[in-house]
């Protein structure tokens, strides 16, 4: 049953030095606050996974959180690029940055095969692509009943998920809606999940489209309102889009981010 | 001029899946003016969204409140975009070259030490295989029009004719490129892009000048027509909405 | 688009002698009225695919539509055996029975897999079973990445599958709610399908849980108000218990399953 | 007293894979005395059903009313039975055999021509194969009992020792089985499945004489405690309302 306490606690217990860990949300739902938590508490080494890195991951790579980056889509969306993942990519800085890339449909076969339990998942992909040259993680497979070749990729299963939903439940069932995005698969593949959340309730009323994790598949939940900004949870909050355009000037300047960490960290610049 | 062009693309009640910026402007304005039907699938599980103004990211909450049917990303291209529902796919390029293959991942250098770092892939190598022609929309120049893309993100026609069949790809890959500057479609022989349109006041000087490859011209040249007054009102109401 | 019509013009068009027809719902929602639209048709030589076949698809046999079964479960559930189903099998009347059998598990990723366009599905399944020994469509398949062996499944893609819901609105799109089974996946994997549901209505008002089938993956609406019956449709009917233990007498005895289809097909009998 | 030596042998918040009948008869009595966390779920699709009557199907309308989530088949066998997130599988059989192997597909003849065809898999295969444990409720008699099950609809210990091991199954198979007379483990060793507890009132040569094969008897043999009143009402109380 999932525990109901602090991000920092809980951040603090989950995610440690060395991990995989997967923050999702497509867009929607983005456990932004959680990014900063672990910011905050300076974990190191970790090997970053999400289908779109957006500002959250920028964040993170830009202080030095991250090994590696596993993805499919690195970009702040309707802005342009992720200027500190550039950095990192293009001049090692502040630490060279792995990469391990995918297209959507492999990352999101991926996560649904760790939600299942198998080693690998098959898809129509990557044919034709670079992506299948560069990345070792896309095979060919053969179909036993039909001789064609197709894609198969393997599951991943991080050892922390870490999604943000609208709500949960006093014994730490989880309810989100709108768009769903990859966060059930995420939180199904990991050995161990956080959810943040808009606010705990004493009872998930049911809402069209919602998806509910039981609290059995939880790890942890804790309460942060407003934990996905500038992305939004439908019902609770809009979408800020003038955040991400204003971040693309920040994220540019190497000073200007080091300013932003350390307002972020709770230390004068 | 783009939008509309790509706007008019569109017709009936095709399945269009739609990435964020002109894509999206493209196939809104042409959902409110000839083609109504039209369907709209975003990637992030939106299907049948009709958005009254343009999101500004393909995870707007308008999609989801206004869709018909609201889904996960794995069943989004498992289900809807694998198979072959989707009739026109829309996407952009950093880099497209005289086979319509398209490269968002790195420009210069070499994959592990890149020139300029890219978005990535994103929706876009399946949606490329798997939509029943694919549409794309990108401003025309030197550096984005190349004889050959720095990486394949997406696959077009590799390098030539019979690429596609070979590798057992269910659509039939770019069939129409629009630019600010005119429309390019794959010659059926050759499977090179030839230009095939220029918007008004566009000469074909100027477009090969733009284009990092010998350009050839369509014997078919048409010089496309100016937007109507209703494409223009359409188009500021999507937009100014938005803005 | 979807057209929406009268269940026997859909039946007349959809379903064709010879064909693979799937009709799915899982103990809820199942379209009973659809099947005695398919006898009273006279359709002959279906293959008949259905995870839970039970009285509808005993009806179907007894009548002598069928010339092969797929399935994972045959029987009356909370009652006992099917007897036409058994009597097929057991006695070849009145015609013989071909058999393709699978688990549960196999068979709602073979509907995974034909509703993804793929040929295959990849599961941890039948392992030590006589089942794999009896069923050729079930192989072994290698994991690329991890060597593990594990078993595969061919996609089933139905030339007509048939769903029962609760709504549709005007232009075809489909609603249902409650336990949705594998209709959503038999629907996608179809060539053709037809969904009976209890009302067409102006708008689909949200409802928590529901699946959505976009009007242009349906070829045929129908409305048929009570199409389950004597299954339910949550919102509209309770399960008819009676029926089902009632169906067990009709069913055991020739003749009495003989006057029963004389009075499906509106003869006297 | 199945239902109830079968409830008692449930525990805590354990996740229980319910089928209908008597295993959900069981499920749902512990939970109503000694196990209220127990989480039930249901191969129809409902997680975490709390039924406050016996379902007649496993699709009851009551199911997906109560349940904290609703999934469909696909999803229930795939996300949540498959990865092995269920603590115990409970499951009938038609035929039984002394190494826990289930089957209930087709007896005597062979399968092309059966004696008697029976309604095949459904979910078995995979629940004994994936849940941590199984729980087999079954009434115990010769034919029923078998050395040797006609066909292996559901795989227990094969023919011994390694064999679950050898095929890389997950679970450990059938840890118990309860029947009308008692209930039976595997031998930690020779994983035959030995006599453990009757119930009151049920002496061991009845037991022997309904067992198809030489029973082996526990050295710890026990006799399970009467009903107590809680149970009796608890049991009342679920299929009165049911009836």
């Amino acid at each position: 049953m999932a525990l109901i306490g602090t991000l920092a606690e809980a951040v603090a217990e989950l995610v440690r030095d060395g991990d995989v860990v997967a923050l999702e949300g497509f867009t929607h739902l983005i456990p932004v606050a959680a990014g900063h938590e672990i910011i905050r508490q300076g974990r190191r080494d970790l090997t970053l996974v999400r289908m779109t890195p957006d500002i959250v991951y920028d964040q993170l790579i830009g202080a030095g959180c991250a090994r590696k980056l596993v993805f499919s889509w690195g970009g702040n969306p309707g802005v342009g690029s992720l200027h500190r993942f550039r950095d990192a990519v293009e001049h090692g800085w502040p630490a060279p940055l792995e990469l391990e890339e995918h297209s959507h449909a492999g990352m999101a076969n991926r996560y649904v095969a760790g939600a299942s339990g198998l080693p690998f998942a098959v898809l129509r992909g990557y044919t034709g692509t670079d992506l299948s040259r560069v990345t070792a993680n896309v095979k060919p497979i053969t179909c036993p009943f039909t001789g064609e070749r197709l894609t198969a990729v393997p599951a991943v299963n991080p050892d922390v998920s870490v999604v943000h939903a609208q709500r949960a439940d006093r014994a730490g069932n989880v309810q989100l809606w709108g768009l769903p995005g990859v966060q059930k698969e995420a939180v199904l593949a990991a050995k161990r999940s956080l959810v943040t959340v808009e606010e705990v309730v004493d009872e998930l009323e049911p809402v069209p489209g919602a998806v509910v994790l039981p609290s059995w598949v939880v790890t942890r939940v804790a309460e942060v309102p407003g934990g996905a900004h500038p992305s939004y949870a439908q019902g609770y909050s809009e979408r800020d889009n003038d955040h991400y355009a204003a971040w693309d000037a920040i994220s540019r300047d190497r000073e200007r981010f080091g300013d932003w960490l350390a307002g972020i960290r709770g230390v004068a610049p | 001029m783009m939008s509309v062009a790509a706007a008019r693309a569109l017709s009936g009640g095709q399945r269009v899946f739609v990435g964020i910026g002109l894509p999206s402007t493209a196939a809104n304005l042409a959902r409110r003016t000839h083609a109504p039907d039209l369907v709209l699938v975003y990637e992030s599980g939106a299907l049948g969204a009709k958005p009254d103004r343009l999101p500004a990211s393909i995870g707007d909450g308008v999609l989801a409140e206004t869709a018909d049917a609201v889904v996960s990303v794995p069943e989004v291209f498992n289900y809807w975009l694998q198979p072959g529902r989707i009739d026109v796919g829309f996407l952009g390029a950093a880099q497209l070259d005289r086979f319509g293959n398209i490269n968002t991942t790195v420009i210069g250098g070499d994959y592990a030490n890149p020139g300029v770092r890219l978005p990535g892939a994103g929706g876009a190598p399946e949606i490329a295989a798997s939509c029943r022609e694919v549409f794309v929309v990108v401003r025309q120049g030197v550096r984005s029009f190349v004889d050959r893309v720095d990486f394949v993100t997406s696959f077009g026609q590799g390098r030539g004719p019979g690429e596609r069949e070979a590798l057992g790809l269910p659509g039939r890959g770019p069939t129409l490129v629009v630019t600010d500057l005119g429309e390019l479609r794959p010659d059926p022989v050759t499977r090179e892009l030839v230009l095939t349109a220029v918007h008004p006041g566009v000469r074909v000087d100027r477009v090969r000048a733009a284009t990092g490859w010998e350009l050839v011209v369509s014997p078919d040249l048409v010089v496309n027509p100016v937007p109507t007054d209703e494409e223009l009102a359409a188009l500021r109401a999507l937009t100014g909405a938005s803005g």
